[in-house]
Formats: C-alpha cells, structure tokens, sequence
C-alpha cells in the first residue's frame, strides 16, 4: 500500500495501540503534507507522523530524482528532507526526522516535478549510466557561452528544496554564556557526567539536540537502575534540573567548537511551536566560552549497501525500533532485518511483539552467535552468512534479495526473493566523533567495531559513552560519571563517588567492517543518499585515480550533502581503501568542519541587522537635520547631511546656494565627526614634532596649524589642524575617516616605540559638538553670538583661537578655514550641541545665515583645491600633492626615512592637478583623463579626477585629479571620460586652486 | 580508448559499465632529476607545469605536492574569476589570465565550468560610486569590459536583492564586469592536472619538499629534499601560496609576505535564485550560487597571522548578517559547512611572478585573495619566466625587488599592512 | 539672546525619556531603563607608579584611585572607575563635571597627569531587574555572573552595538535585583538604544523616566 | 574566536581587540639604516608557522598595546606581556 493512497483521510493506520512514550495521544494534531491533509499527536516528529499514516514516498534525491522515503530518525537523516511552511516561512531541506509536528504544519516534498509520484525528473536517473561521477568534467565541454546555455539548465536541475520568497518574519536573538563544563549530547553518558559534575558544584551546561532529553534511551526499550530507560531520564532530569548550577537545554545543537573554548549553539526556542510568539525568538545562536567539554554525543547506525538500497521502506535498523518504542509506530507491515551484530535480536523481539511480521533475520556473520540462536529458538528466520543483494520494489520496497556472502560481501550463491515491505538495516555504529574532531582532537580505528573513536591523546576535551566506543549501556554510565568527576576534579571541585546504577542494555557485539553487499552489473547501490552516490561512483573515482578521500569526496561530492556523510562518509572511505588495497586508517577520514548540523543563517545573525548591527553615530544636531530637509549620507559611520533638501529645488541647485551662502554671506556646517584627540603632558611638542612632517614645537600658546602625517612608507596618512592650548597641551583634529586609527597609531607610538616620553593621548570627539560658520560675514555673526570675545582679527586672527560663551554655551573658538572664507570652528560640550546650533541659526538670519552638508563643504574644498582621501589614496606623497614645502627637512618624523626610497622620488609620478571644463561641459564623476575625445578607444590614461563639483562661485565643472607629470601639464586642453557613464567632457589642466590662490579671504 | 572526453566518449563507457575510463592522471614514482620542478601542485603549479610542457617544450618535469593536488586554496576559494582592477600592471596581467579562462575548458579537454555569468560590485555611498566607476573607467580604456548598472538594472539581473532604501547600507549603484563569473575550482586543478600528465610530466603527491639544495659555489639550486627523496632539477618554481614564506626560506629567501586566514562558507543546496557573483565593498563580502545549488559565502581576513585552515566567528558573522540584509531570502536557509584556506597575503596586495634572487629558483605567490582568477595567467607567465629565465612583459612589474625600491602596486592604497588588502 | 540660562544640556534618548513620563508603567516587565543624565564626568590621567600624582588625586577627590582592571572606588562626592592602567573616569554630581575638573587642574599642577572635562561624551543608563544581567549578556562576552562581575565591578568592554563602560551597581544575589549603569559614547547611544529593544524584547523591556 | 589575555584585563574575546602585527622594533635611528636595510623592515617578515610574537592592542579596553606570542597553528596563545618588558607565561 503506498502512502498517498492512504492519506487521504487520517487513520494513522500503522500507529500500535500502546507502545510510544513520547507522544500524547489525547492530543491529536492535524497536519498537511503535499495535498493530503494527515493526522499525528503531540510529540511527534513530522517523520514518525507520516509513517503512522503509512506515508513512506517522501521526495526526491538530487541527482537521479529517485523516490526517496524516511531512512534514519534524527539529524543523520540523508533522505527525508522537506519544506516546511510557506511563503517567506518557507523552510527547504528540512529534515523530517527532526522537525516536531506543530497544529497547522504544511510540509512538502521537494525535487520534482510534475509531481512526487511522477517525477519528470527521474528520466535522468533512467539515463543514470551518463551521469556518473564527474560527468559534467567530461562534457559540454565549451566556450564559455555555449556552457553558460547549457548550465542554466543544468542549474535548475539541482539544489533540493526553494529557497523562502520572502524576507524571513521571525526573529532570532543571540546569547553569550560561560561555564565550566560544557556537555554535548543528553544520552545516558551525558547525563550522568551532568550528574557528577554538578554535585561537585560545577557550572554546567548540557545541551541535546532533541526535544527530550535521553539519547537512545529513549529509542529502545533499556534499564537503568531497575526502572526503564525513559523513566531513568525523568528522574535524572528532575535532579539537575534541581541544581542552580546546571543548566539543561533541549532543542539545542552544539554546532561548533573553535578557538580558546569556545563552543557555537543553536536552540530552536519555537520550531515547535505553529508560529512563534511575537516577543520570542524563533532560534537563538549561543556562544559558550566553556573551561572543559565533554562529548558525549553518542553513536550513528551505520547502514550496509547493497543494489536499490535506497527504496523508501529501507531505514536503519535503530530508527524502525526508535519509532516504535518512542511513537508507537511500526515502520512497515513485512520486514526483512538485515544486520552484522547482535542489536538486531533484540529489536526483533520488540518489533515482533509489537505486531510486525519478520519474514527473516539476515545476519552478514558466519555461524550463530548466542542471541541469534536464541532468536532461532523463538522461531524466528535466521539466515547466517547470508546479506541483502537486492531491494525489490520501484516506489516502495516490495521484497528483499537474499544470498549467501562471503566476509567481504561477495556473494556465494544463488538469490531468493523475499516478500517484505520494510528492510531494516543495521552495519554497526559509527561514533558521532564531529565535536572531538572539530577541536582537533585526532582518530584511533578500533578494529573491533571497525570504526574511528576519538583518540584521546593529545585531545583538548573527553568523549564518553557510545562517541566514545563504548556501546554498552552500563560502560556508557560508568564513562559518564567517570569524566563529569574528572572535569569537576581538574576544576579543583570535589566530586562526591558516583553511584552508578546498574544498567540493562542491548548486547553489543563487535559489528564486523562490511560496507556493501555484491550487487548484480549495473544496479545502483547508495552509500550517500542524499548526493547519489553509488559503490560504482567510487569504484570510478578509483579508476581515474581520485583515490584520496579528499579527491574521493570532491569528485563523487561524498559527503558533500546536508548531512554531510553522517551515515555514509566511513563507508566511503573503506570501499576506497579497499580498492586502493590499504588499511582504513591509512586512507584517513576527511575534515570535520562546523556545523554539525546545519543551522539558519538568521540564528547566527541574531537580528543584528541594520541599525543594530552596524549602528550609526550621530551628532548632537542630527535630528535638527533631518527636520530640516537633511539628506544623510553615511561618513565612516556618522550620519551625515549631505545637503538641505528644498522644495522645488534640485539638490544641485539647492547644493550651489549652499556654496553660494558661504562665499557672500555666511554658513554653517556640522564638524563633529572630526576625530579629536587631546594630547598633554611634558613632551606633548616633542611629540607631535615626531609625527608630523613639518614642526609643532614652535607653536605659539593659542595658535593652532595645519599638519600631516605619514604612513612609515612615506605616504600621506591623514591630516588635520592642531591648536596649542598651552605649552603642554594640544587640540589635534584628525579627518573623520581615520580617527581611531590615529588614535591606535599614536597609542602605539607612545606606548611601544617612545616609552620615554611624556605624553597622554585621550579621544575627545565624543565630548565636542563642532560648528564651523565661514563666509564674509562669520565675524559679524560671532561677535553677535559672543559679545564677551574680542572677535577682531588682531584678537582672533587666522589661525587663532579664543574661549567665551558662544550663543550662551562655553566654548573654544577655533579661528581655521576649509573654505578659504573667514571661519570659526565653534566647539562646546556635545550635550549643549543642539543649544549652540539653534542659536547659531537664530542669530544668523540677519547675517544671510544658510546650513550646508557635506556636499557644498567638499564643493568649497575643491574650489580652494584643499585634499581629501579621494586624492591622498594611500599611494600618494607629500611630493605628489604639491606639499613639499611642509615636509621640514631639519627633524626626524615617522615616514621620513622612506622619502628617498627610489620609487618616491622617480620622474613620472602622478601629481595633482586641476581641471576645469569647457563652458557648459560637466565633469564625470570617476572620470579617466585622456588625450583622445573617444569613449571607446583604447587609450593610455593621463590620469583621472580623484573629486568633481559644479562650482557656483566660477559658474564652470571643475575637478581635481592625479596626472602624471601634472605640474608640468598646467594649460593642456584633454578630455575627462567616463566611458561606463557614456560621459565626457572636454577640460584644461590647471593648478589645484581655483579661487582665491592668494588666500586673503580667509584671512581677511 | 581514446583519452578524449567527450559526451560520445561518455556514452561509449556507459555502455562498459564506465569500467575503461583511464586515470586522469597517473602517479608515478618521483624520478631522480627533472629538468625543472614546480613545488605546490595547487592550481598554479599544475598550470605552471601544463603551460611548460606544452609552450615551452619542457616536458622532463614535476610538481612535487605535498599533500592530494588542489588541496590548497584552489580547493576552497569563492571561484570569483575577474579582472576589474585598477592599476597597470595588475589590468594587464588579470585581462590576461581571463583570457585564458575563456578558452580553457576547450583546451584542457576537461569543463572546468568557467561561468561567465557576471561579476557585480554594488555601491553604497556616492563615495564608493566614484571610486569605483573610475576603477571600471580605467579597465574599459583599456578594452576591459566594463558596465554601469542602476537600480532598476539590478533588480532585473537579481530579483532576491533587497533595492530598499530604507536599510543601514542602500545600494546607490552598482558596476559590472559581465565577461566575470566563477568556475568549477577542483575541475581547474584536476584539468591541468591531466593535461599536464599527457604531455608527460609527473604529478607526485604525498611528496613534501623540505629542503632546497644549492650549489655552494655558484648559489644556483641544484635540487630538493622531500619526504619521498632527493631530486634533482636546475630550475625550481615555488608556488605554494600560504606556505610561501616557508619554502623560500629553504633557498635562504624572505618574502614580504603573511600568512592569513580566509574563509568561505556554504548554505545547503537550494534551486537557483542568485544568478550572477555580487559582491560589496560597503559591508565586504561576496556571494554566489554554486551549480549544486549552494549559496557560497566569503568575506574579509580574519586578520591575524594563521596556518590554521580552520574557520572562526567573528568574521563570517559579520559576512551573513550583512549579506541577509542584502539577500533576504537566504537568511532562512542553512549554514552546512564553513572552512578556512591560508592567504599569501603580500605587503601591497599583489602577488610576486618572477625570479627570486637565487640563480635557477622562481616563484609565484603572494596572491592574497585574488589568485583563483589568475591561474591560468600565473602558470603561463611562471612556464614563461622559468623556460627563459626572464619575466614576460605582463609579470615584469610583479618582482620582489619592487619592495626594495618600495614601487608598491597597492591597489587599495592600505600600505604595508597584509591584513588591510 | 546670548543668556546663560537659554542653553539647556539634550540628551541623545530625550524623546524616548520624555515619552516615558506620561506612559504608564509596565509591570509585566522584567528589564528596566532608567535614565540618568548629565552625570558630571572627568577624564584623569596618570602614571600609576607616580606616587605624588596618586597622592595628590586621593587628596583631590577623596577617594584612592583603583589600580586593577574591574577596580572601582567610591568616595563622598565621587566615583572612580578604572579604564586602563593610568587612564580612570571620575563620576559627579549632575553638571558639575566642569568644576571638578578644574578642581583636579589646580590641584595635579606641576604633575605629569591630564585631566578633561568629558561629561558629554557619554550618557549613563541604568539597567535593572530580573532579567537585566540576561539581556546584557545577549550581547557582552564577558561573564557576568557574580563571582567574576560582582556589585562595584566596572570595566570597558562591548555590549551589543557600542563599547560601553559597565559598572555593576547590584549583581543580584538572593532577593536583590542585579543593578549596572552604562556610560554610552553619546553619538551611539540611539543605535545602542535599538540593540537593547530588540535584546530586551523576549524579556519584556520598560522604560522608566 | 581567541581569546586573548591582556596583561592589564585578562582574557578577553578577540573582537575587542585590533591586531597590529608582527611584533618588529622599529629601528632606533632609521637614517643610519642603508635602502636595503629599511625595506627590510618595513616589508620583509619571518611569517612562521608556529610560534609567533605580535602585538595587538586593546580598543574596547584599556587602550594598551601589548606583545603575545601565540601558535600561528594551533592559535595557543603562551605568553602576553607589556612592551618593554620580558614574556610572562
Ligand atoms: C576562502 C577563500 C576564498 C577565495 N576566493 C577567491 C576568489 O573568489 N577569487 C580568486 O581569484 N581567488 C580567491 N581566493 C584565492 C585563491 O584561492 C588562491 O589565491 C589560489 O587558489 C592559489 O592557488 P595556488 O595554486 O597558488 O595555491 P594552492 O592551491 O594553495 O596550492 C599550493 C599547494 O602547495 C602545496 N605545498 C605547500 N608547501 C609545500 C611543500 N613544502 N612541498 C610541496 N607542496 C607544498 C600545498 O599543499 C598546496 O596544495 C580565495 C582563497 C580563499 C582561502
Ligand atoms: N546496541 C548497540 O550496539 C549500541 C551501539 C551504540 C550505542 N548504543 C546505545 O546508545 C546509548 C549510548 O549512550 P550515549 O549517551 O553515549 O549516546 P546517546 O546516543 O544515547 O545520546 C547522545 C545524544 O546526543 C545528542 N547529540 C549528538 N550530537 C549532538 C550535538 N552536536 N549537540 C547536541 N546534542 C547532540 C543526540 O541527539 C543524543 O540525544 C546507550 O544506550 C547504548 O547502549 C547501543
Ligand atoms: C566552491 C566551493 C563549494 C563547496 N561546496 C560544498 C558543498 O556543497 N558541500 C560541502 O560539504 N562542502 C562544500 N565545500 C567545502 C568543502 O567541503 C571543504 O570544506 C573545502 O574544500 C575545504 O576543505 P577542508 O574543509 O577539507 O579543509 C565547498 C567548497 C568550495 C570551495
Ligand atoms: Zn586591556
């Protein structure tokens, strides 16, 4: 019976009247997959409730588009991937072995198309034989657009699920913890270390990525300390939960180990829940800084190839009991168990119990072992010696292959086709040794169990339980206990002797190394489901020599998957060491890398979007601009206005009245965003000497200077004005990019090159709110705004600096000019900011007052031919700018030594200039300069503008720029272009200043 | 059977069960002495080994790898392909390696999947709109390709990309290089792999150099030591990338070169719905959607000295929540797999192609993150430079002598910082 | 116009504070925001082997000044936090961070020290409640639980979005309230005041005037 | 993501910090120093793999530069100490 035929209506026909603790059957919950509309109870996963309603067809593979049904029961899932929700909830690849049922829960099948049943799609996999490993490698071999045609259609073919088709609604948080054990997995071993360690005291976390703490306890049907397994966990948890120094999650993934203790977490606070509440997140990302680690994150059932051993109705042995044992679900009607260890005479008693008809037990071992005989004796099947060759079966498995084999999986004998509708398959268990292996903790093989453990040598965290080797229930317990007290112990806390319970688990037998089965010529047998990957896959890859289990995994994509190989990496790596004639140690493992198991992005972001991630600075006017008109633009993180938007004005029309205020009447801007930093102490001078080209020590008292600095490699670093406050005490303005880089350089300077001298260095911008007001009538507007300061220019001249009340507020008043006009840099306590500037602006009106932004400011700039990074650009000397004058030649500053390194000082560098364009022509921005007026020639460059503005004051586009030989070019007529604008405008080279090249304005 | 792959040839092997394939390469035993050596079987020693054999005749050679080829950062880069640089000497030499990639699936014989599928800079400040219209200016001068994109061009060409003003970094423009894309980075390594074979040099991996010998009279290289043996060569190329510093060291050279970190990272594989590489300035990270369906994800340095190869936080934090912010959408996808490869990041931002000051030794190296795009282009002018003892003109301004004159070819102006390129 | 008495301290989060006198309170909430403005602040620095300028700043503010990282010191009219090892914030009184510093001025002359008036470059916000320490934690990396930030723990460090000072008033042991101010650099306090709304949210945040 | 012990606040996440680099003197007269010798510095470094002396410094801190030697490999971070002084494990 397929499970689309049944669905329609809600019967949970394979649902057991009793068995399955973890759910509540007084609590129904209706659900939708495809267009069927299905029922399942609290506690279910979306797994165990399509299998109670005899749902096996669930998607799709990626590569083939074979039917694909429900393998495994927890995040080791390759195959059972759906999409969860719709719309901008929508989830893809969602494992349907995890995801807890909720009311309301639409899921889907993804990977076909028209339909799950008949899935178009799956004509690749008819074609199969053309697609094998690196099949791409070796066709559509092309030029570059032939295969740009052909991967749009390959492209579509891929990728799994949709991707959500809109911006995700819910809300994701993060949380930062500390501890001193942390403990990953809640199996018995972690329990029980949570157990000793927290009576010791310690402050523990333990996190399971289940709903319910438990690990396999509660997944077979176990005794611990005479009562069962899950009633075991409850008691356990209540007592942790009793300890204010534990600390229990479930739903809760540890991810990642890195660096220093630091381990990544993902809770999945509502994936259970139909939609989170409104004030809750839906995941929240944790980083743990933990002191020591304990992994007790058990063991992964392995699973044996053999030929379509991908049909749905296939599963692993563990997870046909767990859904048994904990849903009350029987995965099948008819079972063929297929195993090479004992664990699957005890499943066969429960499952037998429990109403499944088991048509045999196909034991890969040679002889009885002691549990298969007794099984025998029950009556029950057993055929020793003997493997699965085959599933039969297209949409479901309808039978089971069975032959005699040999130790190595060959077959010795003819097949019988068995009737069955559920394989079961168990080839041993492969410790989850990820978390070990991600802390760089190495790998033993352990022959016995033919599989890796961690190897505790050298190893940075223990491992306890099942991921650690130790498969015996009661050996589980001890190691648990064992490592929560050595923790405790190493941490210097005394842990009181454990009291192990006695315990009652499966027998475990060694499970001998077999990975697959013979399987008839041509038939596919999967070792990675979800990537497709066949035995034969591998046995290519060998034969074109992609032997090592890198280029094993690269060119098959072994491992590549979602899962990324869980149930199916070892048994990869063993078929090529087989081939390759080698031990399987010697053919190694490849990289555990995080995530264990994938997790949202948005977990990880943790809404720290916008605003709140990279948060803005704003000034102490800032929302004076944005009432009036402010366009903001973001400086170095500041917000700030670019310029004053009018009505019925363009922003070009609006930027040259700005400009146009400035040079005939007055203006003001926002400077806060300057870097400031206050420098005092003895040796201030001496200092400042060492760090500017040209020279700080004769400053007088209540003078102030420009300066630059270089980088030791002789270029221009940044620039900036200094006023001496007193003779050890400085006032240094660095520009708004650099200024806590300036900081740390100077910091450094002093703290690691000069420790002798005597200086402090403190940031300041936070405490200053600047306004500069320049224009012809600044000095009439401050004498209005400051009637206790002697604003004459003899008081007040160029360069100097005066203290008062300005618009009622203390302030330093600093006499400097970025405009070339008259100007005043206005500074006063950042909480009285928005005072100062209110009043600037009330008493401006008479004055012809205008605010301008940032635009209009670098327009004044360039006009006065003043440099910016746009020209300084990292590459740039103090030769190149035309400011050798400012270089003193009689003292030592950082980057002189490079000066006359050969690259600075040979002929045909790039110098700056001046261009201006012919009437009525208008300078691209990022223009390239050229000798030839075509947007589509190539061309040698001349140069190119570093920064462009249409210049109300000379009615003309001007620019600045770098051009080889510039100062030699001064008069030459070339063109500006900017062929990806399809702009140009025809140019003069001419000095960088274009007004007032004497500078009387500004010091008038 | 004919070694040519084809779709015939294909269908040929699937008739035989794809039993007759031959091995893509061979792996031979190290021979006692070679005629030149390449140390580094990444994707610039294999081109370097492929272009000598089949250019320059020098077909006696070997590329001596110490661990499985392409494992290096060939094997975990973004696959950006591009040459959208700004100064001359890396134009040139970019244009030129894109040129290569152009033909190269062809004549490799082996789809390296070169996708020109455009590579896009978006900008978020007019400031960054200047900057990098005069970068794209200065490539179309030079007949780079080169396109202006507005808004609206955008949102056709990426529907997924959030255009809104109203986020902490809205998009003003952005630039294009349309003949950019990525392409298949293990099939690059495996395709010179085996066309260098067939011309008959020897890929020997598991084979560490760790010693270079030289003539104690002359200074010239006459051979190395591996973890396999000695071997003799009277040329040697190093191109190791992250370990650079290490293996000029055996020849007495130092480098002006770091060792940082880089990582990437992958979200599980969803249908497609990014069609181009985007990458930003603003927030720094690019992204792209492999053919499997993945959303590859990388970033900045993570900005201290490392051999570590392993991923950590901060970095990629940074790069998914700006990138969700761009791309909405992927922010309820999953991150699967991070991992972290070891940049030969050089104290400008470009690499070094050329003669090292030993007779008979030659490097390429210190690529930074920019070397999966040249490739071809660094393996052609390494073949060039090690055949004539000479730079060709397009790697004559990468020498390491630059930085004793200090003619820095920083293309970020960042100065002598590795970790600021 | 130019009245002394027309020019009036804004803080950064005025309109959020203002707002919040006229709200009623919220009393499902188990995080609080309270603000404290204009808090006088004096940036002091000095070498801490300097045994005169230790001296002279004792006498100045009565209080010795901390010379751990996390150190704090409490005197009658002032509070010394420790910023780095010859760097400290000294709190005081609503405006009166100019006269304390030219107080410290007159009494350091002549010794190697630096004393700056910076009562506007941050804003202090108090953060209580049961939850405070959880939301905090959201985004600090430090561990903030008692044994390692106990009440008088103050220390540079960033929370969320900002670098902020923190100062643990109450680390909320037994029946108290853990309890911390925050000094804010000023031009981010709003953005901060938007990482502690959506931190605050699962916990249910309320502002107090 | 490191976790780096500031000699003055103890261990601290690495995002509060800047790296510098390596940890290089800057040569006490730059002047006496021949092209080839001040290239040198300012461009060559010995790039180990393995233990490594640089400096980082403390920007959400206390501002202080500091010196730690730690394993470009592994990351283990074995001393960090003030400049001017000796290593201190
Ligand atoms: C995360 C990340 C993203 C990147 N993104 C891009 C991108 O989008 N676009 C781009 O153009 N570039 C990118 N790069 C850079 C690019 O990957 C590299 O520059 C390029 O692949 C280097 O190739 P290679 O052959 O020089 O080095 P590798 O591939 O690293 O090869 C060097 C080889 O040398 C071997 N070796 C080292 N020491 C020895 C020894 N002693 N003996 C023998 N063998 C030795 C190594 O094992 C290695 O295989 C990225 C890099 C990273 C890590
Ligand atoms: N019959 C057999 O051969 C056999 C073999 C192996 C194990 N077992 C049984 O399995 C049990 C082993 O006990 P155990 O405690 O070692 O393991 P366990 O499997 O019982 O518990 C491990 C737990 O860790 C969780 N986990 C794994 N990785 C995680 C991660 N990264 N983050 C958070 N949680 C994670 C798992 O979901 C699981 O709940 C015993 O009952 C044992 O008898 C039996
Ligand atoms: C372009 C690209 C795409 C990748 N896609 C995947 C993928 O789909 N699945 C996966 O598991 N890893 C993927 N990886 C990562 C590799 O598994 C691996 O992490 C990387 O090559 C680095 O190697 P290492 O982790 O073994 O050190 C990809 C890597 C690259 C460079
Ligand atoms: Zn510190």
């Amino acid at each position: 019976m397929t499970g689309q035929d049944a669905g329609t209506t809600n019967r949970q026909v394979w649902r057991t009247e009793s068995a399955g603790h973890g759910i509540d059957r007084s609590q129904p919950i209706s659900f939708g997959f495809n267009q069927f509309r299905l029922e399942g109870y609290q506690g279910d996963t979306v797994a165990s409730a399509l299998l109670a309603n005899g749902v096996r067809l669930v998607g799709r593979s990626f590569k083939y588009h074979r039917p694909r049904g429900i393998f495994g029961i927890g995040s080791e899932e390759p195959n059972a991937l759906l999409q969860i929700g719709s719309g901008a909830r929508r989830e893809p690849n969602t494992r349907a072995t995890v995801q807890e049922l909720h009311q309301d829960l639409v899921a889907g099948s993804q990977n076909h198309w028209p339909s799950l049943k008949f899935d178009l799609g799956a004509m690749v996999g008819l074609a199969g034989a053309l697609f094998p490993a690196g099949f791409y490698y070796k066709t559509f071999i092309a030029n570059p657009k032939r295969w740009l045609w052909y991967e749009k259609h390959i492209r579509r073919m891929a990728g799994l699920g949709e991707p959500p088709a809109d911006t995700d609604p819910d809300d994701y948080a993060h949380a930062n913890a500390h501890c001193d054990l942390l403990i990953a997995g809640g199996g018995p071993a972690g329990l029980a270390a949570a157990l000793a360690a927290g009576a010791a005291g310690a402050r523990v976390i333990l996190a399971d990525e289940n709903p319910a703490l438990g690990g396999q306890l509660l997944l077979a049907p176990q005794r611990v300390g005479g009562i069962a397994g899950h009633a075991w966990v409850e008691q356990a948890r209540e007592q942790l939960a009793a300890l204010p120094n534990v600390r229990l999650m479930t739903r809760t993934t540890v991810a990642g180990v890195y660096d220093h203790g630091l381990f990544t977490m993902v809770e999945r606070c509502a994936d259970h829940q139909s939609e989170p509440d409104p004030h809750q997140p839906r995941q929240r990302f944790w980083r743990v800084r933990a002191r020591k680690a304990v992994f007790a994150t058990g063991a992964i059932e392995r699973p044996i190839a053999f030929a379509n051993n991908d049909r749905p109705g296939v599963m692993l042995l563990s997870a046909v009991r767990g859904y048994l044992e904990r849903f009350g679900v029987l995965a099948g009607r008819t079972a063929v168990l297929f195993a090479n260890n004992d664990s699957v005479y005890a499943a066969s008693r429960e499952l037998v119990a429990a109403g499944l008809r088991i048509e045999a037990i196909v034991d890969t071992r040679p002889g009885l072992s002691e549990a298969a005989a007794a099984a025998k004796a029950d009556g029950l099947y057993v055929l020793s010696g003997h493997g699965v060759t085959a599933a039969r079966g297209l949409r479901e498995v309808h039978g089971a292959d069975v032959a005699p084999i040999d130790a190595d999986g060959r077959t010795r004998g003819a097949a019988k086709t068995l009737p069955c509708d559920l394989i079961a398959v168990s080839g041993g268990w492969n410790p989850a040794v990820h978390l070990h292996a991600q802390s760089r903790g190495r790998m033993a093989f352990r022959e016995d169990l033919a599989a890796f453990v961690p190897d505790a040598n050298g190893a940075p965290y223990a491992s306890a339980g099942a991921a650690n080797g130790a498969y015996d229930l009661a050996a589980c317990l001890a190691e648990g206990f064992a490592v929560g007290a050595a923790a405790a112990n190493a941490l210097g806390l005394d842990a009181p002797p454990p009291a192990i319970p006695a315990a009652v688990g499966d027998p475990v037998g060694a499970a001998p190394a077999l990975w697959s089965v013979q399987a008839p010529k041509g038939a596919r047998c999967f070792v990675d489901f979800q990537n497709d990957v066949t035995t034969k896959d591998i046995g290519l890859a060998h034969r074109e020599n992609y032997v090592s289990v890198e280029h094993l995994k690269r060119y098959t994509t072994l491992g590549m998957g979602t899962d990324q190989g869980k149930t199916s990496n070892v048994a990869g790596l063993a078929l090529m060491a087989a081939k390759r004639g080698e031990a399987i140690p010697a053919v190694g493992t490849t990289t555990f890398r995080p995530p264990y198991t994938p997790f949202t992005f948005n977990a990880m972001v943790g809404g720290q979007t916008g605003e709140i991630g990279h948060p803005i600075r704003r000034t102490a006017a800032h929302d004076w601009h944005v009432a009036n008109g402010g366009v903001l633009t973001d400086a170095a993180g500041w917000s700030r206005p670019m310029y004053y938007a009018t009505e019925g004005l363009t922003p070009q029309q609006r930027i040259d009245e700005e400009v146009l205020a400035v040079r005939n009447a007055v203006g003001v801007v926002d400077v806060s965003t300057l870097g400031k930093l206050d420098i005092q102490g003895p040796d201030a001078a001496k200092f400042l000497d060492r760090v500017y080209t040209n020279r700080f020590s004769n400053l007088k008292v209540g003078r102030g200077r420009y300066g630059v600095m270089l980088r030791e490699d002789g270029r221009v670093y940044d620039d900036g004005v200094t006023m001496r406050l007193a003779d050890d005490h400085f006032h240094m303005t660095t520009t708004t990019n650099h200024s806590s880089s300036v900081f740390q350089h100077l910091e450094y300077l002093l703290q690691v090159v000069w420790p002798d001298l005597r200086v402090f260095v403190t940031p300041v911008t936070e405490q200053w709110f600047a306004a500069a007001i320049s224009g012809p009538n600044a000095r009439a507007l401050l004498a209005d705004l400051a009637p206790e300061v002697d604003v004459s220019n003899a008081a007040l001249p160029m360069m100097g600096m005066a203290e008062g009340r300005v618009a009622g507020v203390p302030a330093r008043i600093f006499r400097l000019s970025f405009s070339g006009e008259i100007a005043y840099e206005i500074n006063v306590d950042a909480d009285y900011g928005l005072a100062l500037w209110n009043g600037i602006l009330t008493a401006g009106g008479p004055h012809g007052l205008k605010a301008y932004g940032t635009e209009a400011m670098g327009t004044l700039r360039i006009e006065k031919g003043h440099f910016t990074h746009a020209e300084a650009d990292g590459r740039i000397t103090m030769d190149d700018l035309g400011l050798t004058g400012m270089v003193s030649a009689a003292k030592e500053f950082i980057g002189r030594r490079s000066l006359g390194l050969p690259d600075l000082v040979a002929p045909g560098r790039k110098q700056l200039v001046g261009f201006i364009a012919a009437e009525g022509e208008r300078i691209p921005v990022g223009a390239q300069i050229a000798a030839l007026d075509d947007l589509d020639a190539v061309q040698d460059a001349l140069g190119h503008t570093t920064s462009q503005a249409y210049s109300a004051t000379l009615g003309r586009h001007i620019a600045l720029g770098l051009m080889k030989n510039g100062r030699a070019m001064h008069g030459r007529k070339v063109f500006a272009l900017s062929p990806v604008l399809g702009q140009r405008a025809a140019v003069e080279v001419v000095p960088p200043c274009f007004f007032d090249p004497e500078g009387g304005r500004q010091r008038g | 059977m004919s070694r040519r792959y084809s779709i015939w040839a294909l269908a040929r092997n699937a008739l035989s069960h794809h039993e007759n394939w031959p091995k893509a390469w061979r792996s031979p035993e190290p021979k006692p002495a070679y005629d030149a050596l390449i140390i580094g079987g990444g994707g610039h020693g294999l081109a370097a080994a492929y272009y000598l054999a089949k250019l320059h005749g020098m077909t006696n050679i070997a590329v001596l790898e110490r661990g499985w080829i392409g494992g290096g950062n060939t094997g975990r880069n973004t696959t950006i392909v591009r040459s959208n640089y700004l100064l001359d000497e890396n134009a040139h030499f970019y244009e030129h390696s894109l040129k290569l990639w152009e033909g190269l699936s062809e004549d490799l014989n082996y789809n390296v999947m070169f996708s020109q599928r455009k590579v896009i800079n978006t900008c978020h400040t007019l400031g960054e709109r200047e900057a990098t219209v005069r970068r794209y200016n200065s490539m179309r001068l030079r007949g780079i390709d080169a396109e202006f994109l507005t808004r609206e061009d955008l949102a056709r060409l990426e529907p997924a990309m959030n255009l809104s003003q109203d986020v902490r970094y809205p998009i003003v423009c952005a630039l294009a290089q349309p003949r950019g894309g990525t392409a298949r980075h293990d099939a690059v390594a495996w395709g010179f792999a085996r066309g260098a074979d067939s011309l008959g040099v020897d890929i020997i991996q598991n084979c560490e150099v760790t010693g270079i010998d030289r003539d104690p009279v002359s200074g010239a290289v006459i051979g190395v030591q591996t973890t396999r043996g000695a071997i003799k060569a009277p040329k040697i190329g190093i191109a190791v990338a992250g370990h650079s510093s290490q293996v000029a060291a055996m020849a007495g050279v130092r480098l002006p070169i770091e060792s940082h970190l880089l990582q990437a990272f992958v979200s599980e594989p969803v249908k497609p719905f990014l069609n181009t590489v985007v990458s930003t300035g603003a927030a720094h990270f690019y992204i792209s959607q492999t053919d499997k369906g993945e959303v590859l994800l990388g970033g900045e340095l993570d900005g201290y000295n490392s051999y570590s190869q392993r991923g950590s936080l901060p970095s990629i934090e940074h790069v998914i929540a700006s990138a969700t912010e761009m791309f909405p959408r992927i922010g309820r996808l999953r991150f699967m797999r991070q991992w972290a490869g070891v940049m030969d990041m050089t104290m400008d931002g470009s690499p070094i192609i050329g003669k090292l000051p030993v007779p008979g030794l030659y490097m390429s190296g210190g690529w930074c993150y920019g070397g999966f795009k040249a490739t071809p282009g660094s393996g052609w002018c390494l073949a060039w430079t090690i055949a004539k003892d000479e730079p060709h003109p397009l790697n004559a301004g990468h020498t390491l002598e630059r930085f004793r004159t200090s003619h820095m070819i920083d293309e970020k102006g960042a100065g002598p910082f590795p970790k600021a390129h | 116009m130019d009245d002394a008495t027309t020019a009036r301290p804004r803080s950064p989060l005025a309109e959020l504070f203002l707002a919040a006198q006229s709200a009623p309170p919220d009393d499902s909430a188990t995080v609080y925001v309270q603000s404290v403005p204009f808090v006088g602040q004096v940036s002091l620095r000095g070498r801490p082997d300097d045994a005169a300028f230790l001296a002279a700043a004792q006498d100045a503010l009565g209080l010795a000044l901390p010379l751990t990282a996390g150190g704090m010191a409490e005197g009658e009219a002032h509070r010394a936090l420790w910023l780095g090892p010859d760097h400290w914030l000294i709190v005081t009184g609503e405006g009166q961070g100019p006269a304390l510093a030219g107080a410290l001025k007159d009494r350091l002359r002549g010794l190697f020290a630096a004393v700056i008036d910076v009562s506007g470059a941050r804003m202090r916000l108090r953060l209580g409640g049961p939850a405070s320490r959880q939301v905090l934690a959201s985004g600090c990396t430090l561990d903030l639980e008692p044994p390692a930030f106990p009440a008088g723990h103050a220390l540079q460090t960033p929370v969320g979005n900002a670098t902020v000072i923190l100062h643990c008033l109450d680390a909320g042991q037994g029946e108290a309230e853990p309890m911390y101010d925050l000094y804010l650099p000023r031009s981010q306090a709003l953005s901060f005041w938007r990482w502690l709304e959506h931190a605050g949210k699962p916990y249910g945040l309320s502002v107090r005037a | 993501m490191l976790l780096i012990p500031c000699p003055w606040c103890g261990p601290r996440d690495e995002t509060e910090f800047v790296y510098g680099e390596a940890a290089v003197n800057r040569p006490s007269d730059p002047n006496s120093l021949s092209n080839q010798e001040w290239t040198e510095h300012l461009y060559f470094r010995e790039n180990p793999k393995g233990e490594h002396t640089e400096r980082w410094f403390h920007r959400a801190g206390c501002h202080r530069w500091f010196s730690v030697r730690r394993n470009t490999v592994t990351h283990v971070i074995s001393a960090a100490w003030p400049p001017g002084q000796e290593p201190k494990p």
